[in-house]
């Protein structure tokens, strides 16, 4: 059977969300680097020798977890038809909960969409919308997330007390249908009707997957 | 957030008496119901400064009820006693059991989610993502997006969404009195000679109604006529039908019960 | 060699940020949905049999990959944020309630637990695991609560519907003989008078269970 530390590097890199150094599974495996190495190594030999989806890679100074060059087909696919439609409901809310409660926990913005919004926030940071803007001086220290100027860029606002004010009163789930519906296929009664052409007809907007993500 | 585990603490009238109950256990028969009743009701005096209404409530119908029953244990015989008044105490008492025990159920199945809870803790999504190479490949996630649309998405995610209803159990409470469950069980229970706790329960969704089966079977236990049947915590239980009750006091009836 | 599909999975799965619904799987490798739950079985119990640091687990309606349980100490060390407080028992209580008895009132839940439960959803809703699902069609609209998918993923579940019956919870003979008995009005074989100095153990708190969680 594969020993303890061949499969705690396994655990660890499967829960990183970016290269880790070699140093730091030393330390974390009280092991010597080059017994690391070694193990990676192993791994790695053994993904290829069993013919895995995913290889264990060496990259900018560290090692990671990546889908195999030769499924790139599939993945492309999953971002293209799956991942995309998924992302913008999900990742919509999310960036919207950003923007109007900045600056956030990730945790608050869990607690508002009941989902695990790690993920999510990981992609709006990585796209450059969200980032990283302070700490809460709580105990616990959570990073806090704000929007970035690209945000305000790609919306054309001009800052963020810009950004429609919410209503005072929170409608009910049939208003929001409606107005959502008034977005889609225009301007409903009483709104702010959009500039013409912006009248966005969002392929990939669906309140189905509001849940998911 | 202060997560403390409470275990003295009463989280409710319920909690104490359950508490007061079963920590008896060890010698079942010598449970005094004055003893219970007594520390209920001292140890509401204690709580009394820190309750809400709606909690305070609670315990005093409860201490009520208690203390009627104890009130009526204390008589001598029970022929003096208004039929229906007596009827209406066992009512009081039957449905305070019910709760008790739908409350005791709650309580222990929260203990198996801290189970789950804990399990689950233990393992670490991956929450990776995509890798560089396919990021040209996302379509720009703003494309379209006006403030607008980032208004009304806010509002999506901050507004109750009706979620697929779990069809675990409807609210109405169906109310089946004990003395009709006994005589269904005595009806069926025949028939079938033995058969699952579980099996007799097969079909009913409302905790109140598997609680009153589960009365109906100990009264029918208790009247010798059946048995029951655990192989250990948790295991399935077996009721079976005596075809020679153990003892032999005439028709089947709900004395109980009765109501 | 292994399938290209089972790769294809493992590929996707590697690059997801969430629980990557069968569904999804099942188009992007134009396979039935019962081939991809296949796939995807075997996949686990191939990891299970060589011993791999990570499974292949089915949570809140998808498939994702994550840590091995038994490695979690290497993980917790290597997780940034610290794992969330651990709940009260009246706020498991609480959420047992409102996970069997979904969607259910605060006044219902109130009932069962005899104590007011304001301050314990309150608490609950704000960490994410309970939310308005929606109001009880009757007089009065009661707000109706349910759990998330956040308390899908926090027990490690696919659905709610894999909860353990509730019927497995009642009460064995036993209890229901102490409470019974305990609550029996006529004299009881061999009832003696209490034991002296039997006075209860008063609890070393007040009661702030009701509102705290």
């Amino acid at each position: 059977m594969a020993p303890e530390a061949a499969r705690a590097v396994e655990a660890v890199l499967m829960v990183a969300d970016g290269p880790v150094p070699p140093q730091l599974l030393a330390e974390l495996l009280e092991l010597p680097l080059a017994a690391v190495d070694e193990l990676c190594e192993a791994l790695r030999a053994d993904y290829e020798a069993t013919d895995r989806g995913f290889v264990l890679a060496r990259v900018a100074g560290g090692y990671r977890f990546q889908s195999h060059p030769d499924l790139a087909a599939y993945v492309e696919r999953f971002v293209l038809e799956g991942q995309s439609a998924r992302m913008s409901a999900a990742a919509l809310e999310t960036l919207a909960i950003v923007a109007y409660k900045q600056p956030v926990s990730r945790a608050q913005v869990a607690s508002i969409r009941g989902v695990n919004v790690d993920g999510v926030l990981k992609t709006l940071t990585s796209r450059g919308y969200v980032a990283e803007v302070g700490r809460d001086p709580g105990p616990g220290q959570a990073v806090l997330y704000g929007t970035t100027p690209l945000f305000l860029e790609k919306l054309g606002l001009d800052r963020v007390g810009d950004l429609p004010p919410l209503a005072d009163f929170v409608p009910g789930p049939d208003v929001v249908e409606a107005l959502e519906h008034g977005l889609r296929a225009g301007p409903p009664p009483g709104e702010g009707a959009p500039a013409p052409g912006e009248t966005p007809t969002p392929p990939d907007d669906d309140e189905h997957g509001a849940g998911d993500g | 957030m202060p997560y403390t585990v409470s275990t003295p603490v009463f989280e409710g009238p319920f909690d104490l008496l359950l508490h007061l109950i079963t920590r008896e256990q060890v010698d079942l028969w010598e449970v005094s119901l004055s003893a219970i009743v007594d520390a209920y009701v001292a140890t509401l005096e204690e709580l009394r400064a820190g309750l809400d209404l709606e909690t305070a409530t609670e315990f005093l119908l409860i201490a009520a009820v208690l203390l009627e029953l104890k009130t009526r244990r204390l008589l001598p015989g029970r022929d003096d006693v208004e039929l229906e008044e007596e009827l209406a105490l066992w009512e009081e008492r039957d449905l305070l059991l019910a709760r008790l025990l739908e409350a005791k159920t709650f309580k222990d199945a929260s203990a198996v989610m801290v189970r789950l809870i804990d399990a689950a803790g233990r393992s670490f999504p991956r929450v990776a993502g995509l890798e560089e190479r396919f990021a040209g490949l996302v379509p720009d996630l703003l494309e379209g997006v006006t403030p607008q649309r980032l208004r009304a998405a806010y509002l999506r995610a901050t507004t109750p969404k009706p979620v697929p209803t779990v069809a675990l159990d409807h609210v109405a409470p169906v109310r089946t009195s004990v003395a009709e469950a006994v005589a269904e069980l005595a009806e069926r229970l025949p028939r079938l000679g033995r058969a699952s706790f579980r099996a007799l329960v097969d079909g009913l969704d409302e905790r109140l109604e598997v609680i009153v089966r589960f009365l109906a079977v100990l009264e029918l236990v208790k009247q010798g006529r059946a048995e029951v049947e655990q192989a250990a915590n948790f295991a399935e239980l077996h009721v079976a039908w005596l075809t020679t009750p153990v003892t032999d006091d005439g028709p089947l009836e709900v004395e109980e019960y009765a109501g």
